[in-house]
């Protein structure tokens, strides 16, 4: 699968509430990087996003903090876009791209700010 | 001291280098039609390229990635293809305007119709691109520009009565004569001439090619404060000029060869064969960094190798572009259109097409990943940016429909 | 070419609790705004193309998902801009005329698995050889069929 | 972006459909002229005060010439919508072609070298000028 494929999924919960479509991956790159493994560069969790365009500018993920008027307004689209723990994946349906959690809708909400 | 005549060099450089034909058609027609009205918007218009080329000029020192680099990373791919497209249009439009423009400023000493030296003209364009160094290329045009201060000799020789002249720039009005929308039409022509994004494409990429570290920020900074500025003061005495010698006499401006017309008039033979050759440099050097920019664009939006530091062979495509580039705008020139209307359609469409390139600049400017946490813009810059921003989105929204109701300013 | 390269801002240990994660340690980078569309740089430092997609594996048995690897080259942009299938021919067409690898390849022409990026900052930094990968197929196709057929092109210098 | 490219290989004059839309027609038309007719003066003057090479002068005096042609073609092609109009019509065709005369003569002067006397050889676009300008303020709202 190329991330291209992934950003083409949408996220529901539990519960069946459509939380969008998948916009990034958040990868941690997790100890050193050593031939022959791939645990270098693992996703952690997928960015749920209705941000658009914000979300390639990355005020809140990239913490870019000016000019002000552009912080603001891209800051609050881009906050609009959750969080998904990769944990929390219940499973895939590969064919109507598709991914399906094990939380409900409360569990599953969470912003990319604390 | 060698420190002090580079950065003395540097300065020379961009003014010479800070007017193409745009600036001429642009400012030399603004003069005879609106007077001294519409002065206040190469101010504008000067401010604007100053804070842009920095930014730029800073990412690309910091970061070593010009302009358009960095487009497709913060626009991504599909909406940075757009934006591709149109800049490579416009830019073409460009390369045509300044081709034409060699060509005209030859045929004025040779008696030879301007077409059939557009294949000549576009000949030696591509040599230059193909082998003149960098470096050099960027002096030898550059200081070759600074003939056209012969257009201040030429106000000064007018001996106008310069109260007058500042009253008639700092309090502007619509002339009688015309409407609101040629106005507005003229101005953002004028505004498109003074900040050129090929300008920026070019400055930024060649920041990158000379290797700019985050020593030459200071350099940076002065070539662009100072440099800029009296560029941008070279404009005004064009206008003035025209405005001095053409208006009274109801001249309205549509040849290059008028635009040399009150130099020759008030400095005489002498002033005509300097600002000829003015003409000749700005309108070289600009069809260098237009040809050399479509090829930019291009590589940098692709990834592919590009620059003409080093020989062609390692950068073929780039190469290729260029080549294509030139040769296309040379077909385009030959196909009769008139070489200022193109120039004044190419600034005016120039301006529209800022705020693609100058929002993920302004981005990225600020961006601590890119230029690190002690470069990211400062608050007043950012202040001044932010305005140019709302300002370049008005000047997008209106371009278009002011084409059409002025009928290209007609 | 004398890159002047900024450090990128290394991102330890974030103070925000994640998503429901256990404390992480490692740098944390998001895949589109971090790695996608990013100059790539050869272990010569000659650009070698953008990251035009990534490669993604996923684990079904632990549920575990990885960047496995940068793709560039032909076709792989178009697959990604929604061209899937002018993507998939481009590749196969690139694939069937440069089936032959004129040397040990240790990965695909397109594909450099991620164990070879080094530093990831404004540019990526991959440990591979330039015209080892697809994207610079056409660079040497220009190079031969145009650029060496015009005078002054700097060919001796290569010698 | 197709629409500009067309827009700068034409010279539209579009129909006239009532005398006023005319008038404005032949008020662009007569500021051309007179644009044409000021530049042809001021390069003749610069010319025989030997500011100027002959090259420039010629190319500058072929410019004009044929900036005014076209004007005048354009306006002629125009079809008056009355009769009012008729007379407006014959009125600036008559300028046009005066000026049009006047500016071939400082042409072919210059053609042939004659530059120093150009000035003198310009002198009837004097009136041409201030005929227009006649035409110019008559035609003013």
């Amino acid at each position: 699968m190329r991330i291209s494929d992934l950003l083409e999924y949408t996220v529901h919960a539990a519960d069946g509430t459509r939380l969008g479509k998948v916009s990034d991956a958040r990868v941690i790159q997790d100890g050193p990087v050593l031939a022959g493994t791939q645990a270098a560069f693992r996703i952690d969790a997928l960015v749920v996003g209705r941000g658009g365009l914000a979300e390639r500018l990355g005020y809140i993920r990239g913490r870019v903090e000016g000019p002000w008027i552009l912080c603001a307004f891209f800051s609050r689209l881009e906050r609009r876009a959750q969080v998904v723990a990769v944990t929390d994946i219940a499973r895939w349906d590969d064919e109507a791209h598709e991914i399906h959690l094990t939380a409900d809708v409360d569990r599953a909400r969470r912003t990319l700010e604390p | 001291m060698k420190k002090v005549l580079g950065v003395a060099l540097g300065v020379l450089t961009a003014i010479g280098g800070f007017v193409d034909m745009g600036d001429l058609v642009a400012n030399a027609a603004t003069g005879a039609r609106f007077d001294m009205n519409l002065a206040w918007v190469v101010v504008v218009g000067v401010i604007g390229i100053v804070v842009y080329a920095e930014m730029s000029g800073r990412v690309a020192a910091l970061c070593g990635r010009p302009v358009f680099d960095l487009v497709r990373e913060r626009l991504g791919p599909r909406f940075g293809l757009a934006n591709l497209l149109a800049s490579f249009f416009i830019n073409m439009l460009t390369l045509t305007a300044e081709i034409a423009g060699v060509a005209l400023s030859l045929s004025l000493v040779s008696s030879v119709n301007y077409l059939f030296l557009i294949p000549f003209v576009a000949l030696l364009v591509w040599l230059v691109c193909w082998r003149m160094s960098f470096v050099m290329m960027e002096r030898v045009f550059g200081l070759l520009g600074l003939c056209l201060i012969v257009f201040a000799v030429a106000v000064w020789k007018i001996g106008p009565d310069w109260n007058q002249l500042l009253s008639g720039s700092t309090h502007p009005h619509v002339p009688h004569s015309e409407t609101l929308f040629t106005y507005a039409y003229f101005g953002i022509a004028l505004f498109g001439a003074a900040m050129t994004p090929y300008e920026v494409f070019f400055f930024s990429s060649g920041a990158v090619e000379d290797g700019w570290t985050s020593k030459d920020l200071g350099e940076n900074k002065i070539n662009v404060l100072v440099g800029f500025p009296l560029g941008g003061a070279l404009s005004l005495a064009i206008m003035a000029s025209t405005h001095l010698l053409l208006a009274p006499r109801h001249i309205s401006v549509d040849q290059l060869s008028q635009v040399a017309l009150p130099v020759a008039s008030a400095v005489g033979r002498l002033g005509l064969a300097v600002v000829i050759i003015g003409i000749f440099a700005a309108t070289f050097g600009a069809a260098l960094e237009t040809s050399l920019s479509a090829g930019y664009v291009v590589a940098q939006y692709l990834g592919w190798p590009w620059g003409k530091r080093d020989a062609p062979r390692t950068a073929t495509r780039f190469h290729v572009v260029i080549m294509i580039a030139i040769f296309g705008a040379a077909v385009f020139g030959l196909s009769g259109i008139d070489p200022v209307k193109v120039t004044e359609y190419s600034i005016v469409l120039s301006a529209a097409a800022l705020p693609l390139t100058y929002f993920p600049i302004l981005v990225i400017a600020n961006d601590a990943r890119y230029v690190g946490p002690d470069h990211t813009n400062g608050r007043f810059l950012n202040a001044v940016a932010s305005v140019y921003l709302i300002i370049l989105l008005l000047v997008a929204i209106a371009t278009i429909p002011l084409m059409i109701i002025t009928k290209g300013g007609a | 070419m004398g890159f002047g390269g900024a450090a990128p801002g290394k991102e330890r240990s974030m103070s925000a609790s994640g998503a429901g994660n256990p404390a992480r340690t490692g740098r944390v980078l998001h895949a589109t705004l971090d790695l996608l569309d990013r100059q790539l740089r050869d272990r010569n430092g000659k650009l070698c193309g953008n990251v035009d997609d990534l490669e993604i594996t996923r684990d079904d048995e632990t549920g575990q998902m990885f960047v496995s690897a940068i793709l560039c080259g032909p076709g792989i942009l178009a697959y990604r801009m929604g061209r899937r299938r002018l993507g998939r021919w481009l590749e196969d067409a690139n694939r069937r005329v440069h089936d032959t690898p004129r040397h040990h390849e240790p990965f695909e022409r397109t594909r450099i698995p991620i164990v070879f990026a080094g530093e990831i900052g404004p540019m990526i930094e991959v440990a591979v050889d330039v015209d080892d990968l697809a994207t610079h197929d056409m660079e040497r196709w220009t190079l031969t069929h145009i650029i060496d057929h015009i005078p002054g092109s700097g060919s001796r210098a290569h010698q | 972006m197709v629409l500009s490219v067309a827009a700068c290989s034409e010279h539209s004059v579009g129909p006239a459909r009532t005398y006023d839309d005319f008038e404005r027609k032949s008020r662009t038309s007569a500021a051309v002229a007179l644009s044409s007719v000021e530049t042809v003066r001021l390069l003749a003057e610069t010319s025989s005060d030997g500011d100027a090479w002959g090259a420039y002068t010629n190319i500058g005096l072929s410019e004009q010439e044929d900036t005014l042609a076209e004007a005048t073609g354009d306006f002629a092609s125009i079809q008056p919508p009355d009769h009012r109009s008729d007379d407006l019509r014959a009125q600036l065709l008559e300028l046009l072609d005066s000026a049009g005369d006047h500016i071939a003569t400082v042409r072919i002067a210059a053609r042939r070298g004659d530059l120093g006397s150009l000035e003198q050889v310009a002198a009837p676009l004097a009136d041409d000028s201030v005929a227009l300008q006649h035409f110019l303020d008559s035609i003013k709202r």
